[in-house]
């Protein structure tokens, strides 16, 4: 049979942001992906380089909606890390809270999308209604659903109420009970059960090779977590474990990410008991920082997000590197789509959990003497009538 | 507690000079051997390579590889220096770390950085561009 | 007569008639589905008003499609609605049939299938033809286990093809109380689900791989009355349900309410297997018909033949 | 024509395009479909398909890459087709208005009808810029 090719995107409802795929199929399995990026592209590294730390904190939290904490948490830490700012206590436990907070609403939101991915809507409205009071807790924090802001060098912006520590556990311990809820219920539905289990599998070989990180990693049994490697920020000081798991299909993917999501749940109510109890300042007064190189890194909810800045001195970076979780995760598609029906490979796609705002990519297919391979639709769609017509002989 | 010593001695003169931060080393090497050096830290010890920078200075075109290790949160960062700024040339490391093929696109479409032996040397972000964007990361200061 | 026949076909249980209650039954369909997820839902009007609406709309046709095909599928097939919901309701209603009137209905419920199918692929979009495709996959999934459930109530009534002996067969009981009959039923719900491409079959059109597989390059009125046929299914199909199982419908005082029941029954199964399971894949589909529904339809063919 | 402006008023389904944005806004347009705002109290639909579309929700600074495509997803619609842009960056471009990579004149791609000024906008600001584009519908 033919090979042919289906393009998804540049606009899909498959993805929220523009991506183009190219998916070279043989009858209904995939043969080969490939990927074309750049509509989301927006320049960062190259404003961020002409704008001052502060606004430049501003900027990458723009990088991206979703993990609108990690990534000025992470450049907070690459800007630290040139000199070895300290930051105070209270300061490193809201931090901590507001970054685990973010992981919680970013897990369950991609859970709803995978529902809504396969056709399961009910799942969809079910998480995104428990992420409500999750924004709830934003806006009580930081006045902000999305984009908090709360991010500065050498501290946080805004304290944390103490009269309002006690609704936010209050909150915390409703949301906990409800994503057992769906927890319980994604986990034994036979027909979720049966649609995510052995699809597309990213081998630890595999995961290894293209450096992959975050829940796709931990799924396929790589034990990486910058929580625990490197423990910055309030890491050191709370009860939590990993999660990994061995099979690296989609159903480890969901089942790491549920997980995850109440170790989350677990580091935050432990920030806001300590919260009740740390004082002192929130920020240090950070006046400039010097010459030299730092790197800085978090754990997103997607993985780690890496910051490298470097200065010379002056109030602006002279150089910004920003590297997001899913720009290593993505390339893993060639490796997890291989081999695998169409319909199964959508799933796939979205599993990583893709967020192309960060990375900044999409795919072409080439053929053999490397030219774009380009296909008739008209013929395609003939093509496949007729493929049908000799089907049903 | 963090002690690159075994590493600086084991990699010997290949290292022309290098800045050790807390969990930090940045190590300069030769393009001869950062094929050789990356090999060492991603197959021998095991690191993950996190990404790369490229930067234009007044020296010339920086490459610097980020190499995490994560066992112990230290940071192997061998940098590369293209004195020629016209047309920076040097060796592609996507044949030993596969992940490796997005981030030298990028640095090549970003800064003009000619990698030798990438498998898929074209542009990553700007390919089919109708503006036809050449290097943006260095348009501003290749002037002066 | 023939003015009977125009009343029949438009108005009572034909167009008119099928057409509101198909509207407000899709209505009910989404107000349920969205108390399902804890919203509210839209209000009663709703799917009158997305009609009304997508006829004032301007109707784009795809200059690499087959343009005559592409503009005339919606309406055959929305005419084969009407003359299966005129065969069905008369017969319901007025006790009106004639002799091979089920191998109608069948062979109208295929055109209708197949209409979808070229409608999807004349629009010459790569997207509508894998709907297109998947539909035919579905339809020769489903078709083969709807025939033999259909089977069942023929061989129940004494090898009767006329929709009113069914009935009158019914008099004395019911053949859903029956073994067989309960089967057949419960496989012929399935088979409407997909024939209906409602979830977990909504795979041609699934909206997140195949953006609305077949109906994705439709737009103004022929895609109105692609969504008018979509909602005239929710009556067509629980009606011949009730008139093959349930022993149809009864409007002599308190049986009214019965017979209301009896339909807003299947409906809500219909929306409740709807909401609570995610899309199966294609090939899930065609062994879940061909393994396990087919052969289940068989047997319970096989007790009807020795009276079960 | 008032009879019918007033059914498209009430069945308004909207397409939603992100032009390279950063995804909040886009998550937030999703949240109005949710139980807590749920938008299909208002007839308001969410389409895969932009032939279906009566309103284009855009999203986002639009860059030059994907600017062709945005003005052919555009001219693909069947109008009537309004186009509101949510949030800053279709209004003004955000922080990104001086990168490279932008387009400066937005007008010329795609022509916006309305505004929801915001960064993200929240999502009853959202509903209230949709209410609007039906109160004119109305009238």
């Amino acid at each position: 049979m033919d090979k042919n090719v289906i393009p998804v995107g540049p606009y899909h409802p498959l993805l929220e942001e523009a991506e183009y795929f190219t998916l070279q199929v043989d009858g209904e399995t995939v043969v080969d992906i490939d990927l074309e990026i750049g509509w989301m592209h927006r320049g960062h590294e190259f404003i961020s380089e002409s704008k001052t730390f502060t606004q430049s904190l501003y900027l990458v939290e723009r990088i991206c909606g979703i993990c609108s904490t990690s990534h000025p948490l992470a450049a907070v830490h690459a800007m630290e890390d040139v000199d070895n700012i300290e930051i105070p206590l209270r300061a490193r436990y809201i931090r901590t809270l507001v970054g685990e907070l973010e992981r919680i609403h970013s897990h369950l939101l991609w859970l709803g999308l995978a529902g809504h991915f396969i056709g399961y809507d009910t799942l969809w409205m079910w998480a995104w209604k428990y992420r409500e009071p999750v924004l709830q807790m934003f806006e009580i924090i930081s006045g902000n659903r999305n984009h908090y802001g709360m991010m500065r060098v050498g501290g946080v912006a805004k304290d944390v109420d103490p009269d309002k520590i006690k609704s936010l556990l209050d909150i915390m311990d409703e949301i906990e009970k409800k994503i057992q809820m769906i927890a319980k219920a994604a986990n034994d539905d036979p027909v979720l059960k049966s649609r995510l289990k052995g699809v597309g599998v990213l081998t630890k070989k595999d995961a290894v090779d293209f450096c992959a990180v975050g829940p796709t990693a931990r799924a396929s049994g790589v034990s990486v977590d910058v929580r625990k490697d490197e423990p910055t920020d309030a890491y050191d000081l709370v009860d939590f474990k990993i999660i990994v798991t061995e099979n690296g299909d989609v159903f480890d993917k969901t089942v790491v990410r549920l997980l995850e999501t109440f170790e989350s749940i677990k580091i935050c109510k432990q920030c806001l008991e300590k919260l009740k109890t740390v004082n002192g300042g929130i920020r240090n007064n950070v006046k400039e920082i010097s010459a030299g190189e730092g790197i800085g890194r978090y754990e997103a909810p997607r993985g780690e997000v890496f910051h490298y800045v470097r200065t010379d001195g002056t109030n602006r970076p002279v150089r910004h590197k920003v590297r997001a979780p899913s720009y290593v995760n993505i390339p893993t598609f060639k490796a997890s789509c291989k081999g695998i029906p169409v319909a199964d490979a959508l799933i796939t796609l979205a599993a990583v959990d893709p967020c192309y705002c960060c990375t900044e990519r999409s795919i072409k297919i080439r053929d053999k003497n490397n030219e774009p391979y380009q296909l008739d639709l008209m013929k395609l769609s003939r093509e496949k009538t007729e493929q049908i017509r000799r089907q049903m002989k | 507690m963090h002690n690159y010593s075994e590493f600086i001695s084991l990699m010997g003169n290949k290292i022309l000079s290098k800045n050790e931060k807390q969990k930090r080393l940045y190590f300069e090497v030769g393009n001869e051997n950062i094929i050789e050096v990356a090999d060492y830290l991603f197959t021998k010890l095991g690191c993950r390579l996190s990404t790369a920078t490229a930067t234009e200075t007044y020296r010339g075109i920086e490459v610097l590889y980020h190499f995490s290790l994560d066992k112990s949160g230290e940071y192997y960062c061998p940098r590369i220096v293209m004195t020629d700024k016209k047309n920076p040339r040097m060796n592609s490391i996507t044949p030993v770390v596969r992940g490796a093929e997005w981030i030298e696109r990028e640095m090549s479409e970003m800064l003009g950085v000619t990698f030798e032996g990438h498998p898929r040397p074209e542009p990553l972000l700007t390919g089919n561009h109708p503006q036809n964007i050449k290097v943006p990361l260095r348009k501003w200061r290749s002037n002066g | 007569m023939n003015l009977e026949l125009f009343f029949y076909l438009l108005i009572f249980p034909g167009f008119l008639f099928t057409a509101i209650l198909g509207l407000t039954v899709g209505w009910v369909d989404r107000k349920v589905s969205a108390r399902f997820q804890y919203r509210v839902g839209p209000p009663f009007f709703q799917n009158f008003n997305d009609f009304f609406k997508l006829l004032g709309k301007e109707t784009i046709i795809v200059k690499d499609g087959v343009r005559s095909m592409f503009v005339v599928a919606p309406f055959i097939s929305f005419a084969m609605l009407v003359l299966v919901s005129a065969i069905v309701g008369t017969s319901l209603f007025f006790n009106i049939s004639f002799g091979g009137d089920l191998i109608v209905i069948m062979y109208l419920l295929m055109i209708f299938s197949v209409m979808v199918v070229l409608g999807g692929s004349a629009s010459g979009n790569v997207y509508s033809s894998l709907g297109a495709g998947r539909e035919i996959k579905l339809l020769l999934a489903d078709e083969l286990a709807f025939i033999l459930v259909l089977l069942v109530p023929i061989i129940k009534s004494g090898y009767q093809l006329d929709l009113g002996n069914i009935l009158a067969a019914q008099a004395d009981g019911m053949f859903v109380s029956s073994a067989s009959g309960i089967i057949a039923f419960i496989i012929g719900l399935l088979c409407i689900q997909a024939k209906m491409t409602l979830p977990p079959f909504h795979i041609p059109e699934a909206e997140t791989e195949l953006v609305e597989g077949p109906f994705m390059e439709y737009s103004g009125p022929p895609l109105g009355f692609w969504k008018l046929n979509h909602f005239m299914m929710y009556v067509v199909f629980p009606f011949l349900l009730v008139l093959l199982f349930w022993g149809g419908f009864n409007f002599n005082g308190i049986e009214i309410l019965w017979s209301v029941l009896k339909y807003l029954l299947i409906v809500v199964l219909m929306i409740i297997i709807k909401n609570t399971n995610p899309r199966i894949r294609i090939d899930t589909a065609l062994n879940f018909f061909w393994k396990y529904a087919t052969p289940l339809t068989l047997i319970a063919v096989v007790l009807a033949v020795f009276g079960y | 024509m008032s009879w019918y402006n007033k059914r498209l008023a009430k069945s308004i389904w909207v397409y939603h395009m992100s032009a390279s944005p950063c995804n909040n806004c886009d998550i937030e347009i999703l949240d109005l479909l949710t139980p807590k705002y749920d938008v299909e109290r208002f007839g308001i639909k969410l389409v895969g398909s932009v032939r279906h579309a009566d309103v284009i929700l855009l999203s986002g600074v639009i860059n030059q890459k994907v600017a062709p495509q945005v003005k052919k997803i555009y001219e693909q619609a069947a109008k009537p087709c309004f186009v509101v842009g949510v949030g800053t960056c279709p209004a003004s471009g955000c922080c990104f208005k001086d990168s490279y990579n932008t387009v400066k004149k937005r007008e010329d791609v795609i022509p916006i009808h309305l505004y929801i000024p915001g960064c993200p906008p929240k999502p009853e600001a959202m509903i209230e810029g949709v209410v609007k584009l039906a109160g004119v519908l109305n009238a």
